[in-house]
C-alpha cells in the first residue's frame, strides 16, 4: 500500500522524537522559513566551527514529513564540514525531484533515504524541503557576514 | 417549480466524479470550497461558443460578432437576473479576487470622486475574511492613509458584534465583509451590519464567493453594495468573475483596468471613459467563459436554488453528526446547524492537516488542508491549518461516511486513536 | 522538422470554419486580428482539463489538486519555452490588456523601489498604439508626474526614428512599443529603438499581441524587458494573456493583485509577497485556459512557426496585390512586403468602412471596420476608421480574391465603381 | 437579398444629399456625440421657440445608416412641438429594438421607417440611433437650463 511507502517507519519515530528539536540560545545566526500554502514554519540556529557544523537546532509546526526530514537533516548535517553538508543538501534535493525514479544513496543520505516516497506527492516536496531550505539559507547567509568582513 | 432532488441524476451531468484515483478508488470531492466541478452542460456551452460563434465582441459588423455579443450579453442578463441585479450593473471580471481589488483600487483613486478615502477615514473588515476580501483593504490603507479596523471572531465561530457601533463608526467609509466563511462555514448576520454600516454612510462589500454557489442571492434584499463571487465555484468555467455595484456607485467609480472597449473617446494625452459595464472591462473578454457561467447559473436554476441549499443543508446536518462521533475531532466553526453553510473545518489530535489530507487522498478523499487562504484566522484559533470539507449539490452522503472512515483510519494509521 | 504547410489539413481542425454564414454562405474569416479561431485540439484540451483533472492548483494534497498543479505549470513551461523565457518569468493574467496594465501598476508603486516614476521621468510610446498599450500609460503619468511622449508614423505608417535620441533621452525609463501594428501591419525596428532605450536606462515594453501569433519570438533576442500577449489571438481560448518580464524586474516589481497564493505571509495588518510568477497571480487561477493555450502553442509548433509565418506572408502579398487592383481603394500603412505582417488596413472612396464590412459581411466575409482601438492612429491618417482584413494560418488565396470580389461588389451597390 | 432590405433607396438618397447638415450659427445649444466603438461623431445645433422644435442642423463623419438617419430625423423633428418630436423618438427607439419584428408607423415615422430592416443588425442600431440621441440630449439639456433659470 502506497501510504506505507510514504510513511515509513524511521518517519514516523522521528516525527514522533524528532532530534536536535527545540533551540539551543547559542547561535551563529537564526533563521525562519514559512511554506506559504500551508502555513507551516521552521526557525532554525546555525552554529559553525572552523568549516564544520557544529550545531543545528530548530522549532516550528509542521506535518509528519516536514518535521520527521527537519530532524534528519539536523543529524545528517552536524559534525559535517561545510561543504560536506551542502553536497548532503543538493543529493536531496536531487531525491525531491526524482518523481519517485531514485532511491536515494543510503551511504550519503542515511535516513533522509525513507523520505524517497514522498517525491511521487509533488504537494509534499516542500513540506520534505523546507528544513533544508532553512539550513541552505542560513549557511548562505552566515558566509555572506563573513565576506562583508573581508 | 422544483422537482424531487435526484442527486444520483445530477452525478451523471459532471464526468470527473467518475475518474478512478489512487489505486482504483472512487472519488469523493469534498473540495468544492476551493473549486467546483463543472456540469458538461457548462463544457458544452463553452465549445458552442467556440464552434459556432467566436468572434470579438462589440467589435465588427459581422454576422459571427454579432453572434457572440449577442452571447455574451445574454450572458450578462442571466447572471444579472439569477442576483437580482439590473443588467448593466453586473462586470465580468477574471475572478472575484479581481472584481475586489477593482472596488478597492476604485476607493483609492482621486477621481473617483467622494468615494476616494483619506487620511482619518476607516475600512472595516472581519478576522475571519479570505485574504482576497483582506489584502487588497490593507493596500488602500496603505495607498490613502486610511485605517484598517475588524470585527473579531468568537470562539464559535461567529463574529463579535458586541462592539459593532464603536467599530462602524461615522469615519467609517467601507465595511468588507464575507458573506459565509470559506473556512468555518459560518454565515455571517448582514442585516446588523449593513444597517449600521448605512447609518455612518458607509458602503458595504460583500464577498459572496461562498455564498452564491450554494443558496439563492438578491442582492436588493440583502441591501449590500458591492458584491463579488468567483465563477469556478459555482459550477461555471475558471477565469471568471462578477463584479456587482449599485449603478449610481459604478458611475461615480474610476475603472482600474485600462484599454480598448472601456473608452468614450481617446487622444494621445487623455481617454474619458465609456459608462458602466463597458467602463470596467477593458480587452476582448473572456467571452467563453461568461457563456459557460451563465450555462452554470441556468443548471442551477432549473435544479433551484431552494432545492440545492437543503441537500447542501441535510449533508451538512448528517456531516456535523458523523464527525463529531470521532473522538479526539475538533470541528472549528459552528458545531450546530444555526446559520452555517456546508463548510466544516477540523483539526484531529496528534495529527497534521497535511497528513489528513493525504491519508484520505489515498482512499479517493478530496479534502483541502492549511490555512486556506485565511491565515489570520488560523492564528486566531491557534492553529496552523485545518482540514477542510466542503460541499455542493454532487455530494452524497455516502462520501460523508467514507470520510468519516477515513478519518477514522488515519488515526489508526498514526496511532492516536 | 516542418512539413509542407498544408492549408487544407489545418481548416479541418477548426469546426467553426464550416459555419453557414447569412444566406448560406461559407465562412472567410479575416477578422484573426481582433481574435483567432481555435483548433480542435485546444476545444479538447481546455474539456479535458475539466473532466480529468479540475482542482484548484497549488492548494491541496490530494490527487486532483496534483494533477491540476502538474497540468497549469507545464503548460507555463511550454509558454516559457515558446518564447525563449526562463518559467519563473512567465506569468498567466487574463489578457495583454492586464499584462500591460499591471506593468504600468508597477512602475507607479513606490514600493517597486529603483522602477517607480517620478515628476521629471519620461515615458515613451508610439502613435500607432493600441489603446491598452497607451491609456495604462497616460494613467502611470498621471499618478505620478511623468511626462507622456511618442514616436510619431510617417505617411507611409512607419515609425518616424529621425528624433529618436531626442524623443527617448536620459529622462525616458519606460518605453512601451508595439511590435507588429494591429491597424497597419507595420512589423517595427526594434534594434535601434531597444539599443537606444537600454542606452538611456529605459526599460522596453514589448506589446506582442500581433506579433507573438504569426512569428517566431525569442525574448532573449529581441533584447526587450517586458512582454504581453493575448491567448485568444493565437488560438487559444479567450480569458488569458501572458506576461513575461526579466527576473530581475519581477522582482523588484509591487503586484497589483491582492488576495489568495501569492502570499509568503500575512497578518491582519501587514502581508508580504511570494516570488514571481506567483506574486503577480492572486486567486484562483484561469488553469482551463492555461492548458488550452499550451495546447495552442503547441499545434503552433507542431506546423512550425517559420511555415505559419511564410504561409501567411504569401497571403499578404498576394492580398496587397488584389486590393492595388481595385480603384478607389487606399491602403492605409505600408504598400510593399518590406517588415510588414498579414493586416492590412484600407478605406473605399466614398463608402464608409462600416458599410463596406456590411457588404462584404452579406457574402460572408469577416473583417473589420472602425478605429481598432487606435484612435489617435485614425485621426493621424485623417480617417474616422477604415476597414481591416487581417490574416492567419487557416486563410487561403481564394478568400482574399472573394475578398476583392466582395469590395468591388459595394462599390457597385454604392454606385461609387 | 437582405442587403437592399437595409439599404433602401431613400437611405441611400438621404445618405448623398443629407438635409440640414452643416451648422446653423445660430442655436441655443450645441451637442457633440461619438460613438465609441467606431470613432463615428455627430455635432448638433438646436433651437427651441415657444416649444417648438424651430432647428436642428448637424455635421459629423459616419456610415449611411447614421448619416441618413441624422439627416431624416432633423426633418422629422423640425417644426414639431418639443413633446410630439420627442414621442417620435421613442418610437424610433422602440422600432430600433424590434430586432426586425416591426416596420414602423409611418404616419408618424414617414421617411425613418426605411430603417426598419436596421433593426435585424444589433451592430448597426447605434449607428442609425446617433443623431437621435444628440437630438435628445440636446433638447435635455436646453430644459434643464430652461429649469435651472426658473
Ligand atoms: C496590438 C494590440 N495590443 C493590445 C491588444 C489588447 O489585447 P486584449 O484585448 O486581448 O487584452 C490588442 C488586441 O485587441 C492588440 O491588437
Ligand atoms: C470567501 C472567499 N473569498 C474570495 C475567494 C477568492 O476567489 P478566487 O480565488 O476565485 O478569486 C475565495 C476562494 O478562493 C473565497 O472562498
Amino acid at each position: 500500500m502506497e501510504l506505507e511507502s510514504l510513511y515509513q517507519e524511521v518517519i514516523l519515530d522521528h516525527y514522533k522524537n524528532p532530534h536536535n528539536k527545540g533551540l539551543a540560545p547559542e547561535k551563529d545566526i537564526q533563521v525562519h522559513h514559512v511554506n506559504p500554502s500551508c502555513g507551516d514554519e521552521i526557525t532554525l540556529n546555525l552554529t559553525l566551527r572552523n568549516g564544520d557544523v557544529s550545531s543545528v537546532t530548530w522549532d516550528g509546526v509542521g506535518c509528519s514529513i516536514s518535521q520527521a526530514s527537519s530532524s534528519i537533516m539536523s543529524e545528517l548535517v552536524t559534525g559535517k564540514p561545510v561543504a560536506q553538508a551542502m553536497q548532503t543538501l543538493e543529493n536531496f534535493s536531487e531525491l525531491m525531484a526524482s518523481k519517485g525514479t531514485q532511491s536515494g544513496d543510503e551511504e550519503v543520505l542515511e535516513d533522509a533515504v525513507a523520505l524517497a516516497g514522498v517525491s511521487k506527492f509533488p504537494a509534499r516536496v516542500k513540506c520534505a524541503l523546507l528544513g533544508w531550505m532553512a539550513f541552505k539559507d542560513a549557511v548562505v547567509q552566515v558566509n555572506g557576514r563573513e565576506e562583508d568582513q573581508t | 417549480m422544483a422537482r424531487e432532488f435526484d442527486v444520483e441524476r445530477v452525478r451523471k451531468d459532471f464526468p470527473i466524479l467518475s475518474k478512478a484515483m489512487r489505486q482504483g478508488a472512487s472519488l469523493k470531492y469534498l473540495d468544492s470550497g476551493a473549486t467546483s466541478q463543472k456540469p458538461i452542460q457548462v463544457l458544452d456551452a463553452e465549445r458552442r461558443f467556440y464552434t459556432e460563434s467566436n468572434a470579438a465582441v462589440h467589435r465588427g459588423s459581422h454576422l459571427l460578432a454579432e453572434e457572440a455579443s449577442e452571447a455574451f450579453e445574454s450572458s450578462r442578463q442571466i447572471v444579472a437576473s439569477f442576483i437580482g441585479a439590473a443588467e448593466d450593473e453586473v462586470i465580468f471580471t477574471k475572478s472575484a479576487t479581481e472584481s475586489l481589488n477593482i472596488i478597492a483600487y476604485g476607493f483609492g483613486n482621486p477621481d473617483s470622486g467622494s468615494l476616494c478615502l483619506k487620511p482619518g477615514d476607516k475600512v472595516v473588515v472581519t478576522e475571519m475574511e479570505h485574504h482576497a476580501n483582506l489584502i487588497p483593504w490593507q493596500q488602500l490603507c496603505k495607498r490613502t492613509g486610511a485605517t484598517l479596523a475588524w470585527l473579531s471572531v468568537t470562539d464559535e465561530g461567529r463574529l463579535d458584534l458586541s462592539h459593532l457601533n464603536e467599530i462602524i463608526d461615522s469615519s467609517t467609509k467601507v465595511v468588507a465583509i464575507t458573506h459565509q466563511s470559506n473556512v468555518l462555514g459560518t454565515i455571517n448576520p448582514l442585516d446588523p451590519i449593513v444597517a449600521r454600516a448605512h447609518e455612518v454612510g458607509a458602503v458595504v462589500v460583500l464577498d459572496a464567493c461562498q455564498s452564491v454557489p450554494h443558496m439563492a442571492i438578491d442582492v436588493r434584499e440583502l441591501k449590500v453594495d458591492f458584491l463579488a463571487f468567483s465563477g469556478h465555484k459555482a459550477l461555471g468555467p475558471t477565469g471568471i468573475g462578477i463584479l456587482w455595484g449599485r449603478a449610481e456607485l459604478l458611475d461615480e467609480m474610476e475603472p482600474s483596468l485600462f484599454g480598448g472597449s472601456m473608452i468614450e473617446s481617446v487622444t494621445m494625452e487623455t481617454a474619458t471613459w465609456a459608462k458602466a459595464p463597458r467602463k470596467f472591462e477593458a480587452g476582448v473578454p473572456n467571452m467563453a467563459q461568461a457563456v459557460g457561467l451563465a450555462a452554470a447559473i441556468n443548471y442551477m436554476s432549473d435544479l433551484g436554488m431552494a432545492a440545492i441549499h437543503a441537500h447542501e443543508l441535510a449533508l451538512t446536518t448528517y456531516a456535523l453528526d458523523a464527525l463529531n462521533g470521532i473522538d479526539g475531532l475538533n470541528i472549528i466553526g459552528p458545531n450546530s446547524m444555526d446559520s452555517r453553510g456546508g463548510t466544516i473545518s477540523f483539526t484531529i489530535d496528534g495529527i497534521h492537516p497535511h497528513d489528513v489530507g493525504q491519508v484520505l487522498d489515498q482512499d479517493g478523499i478530496a479534502v483541502r488542508t492549511g490555512h486556506h487562504c485565511a491565515w489570520p484566522l488560523m492564528r486566531r484559533f491557534g492553529v496552523s491549518g485545518t482540514t477542510r470539507a466542503s460541499f455542493h449539490l454532487y455530494n452524497t452522503m455516502d462520501e460523508i461516511d467514507a470520510l468519516a472512515a477515513g478519518i477514522k483510519s488515519a488515526q489508526k494509521f498514526f496511532k492516536v486513536d
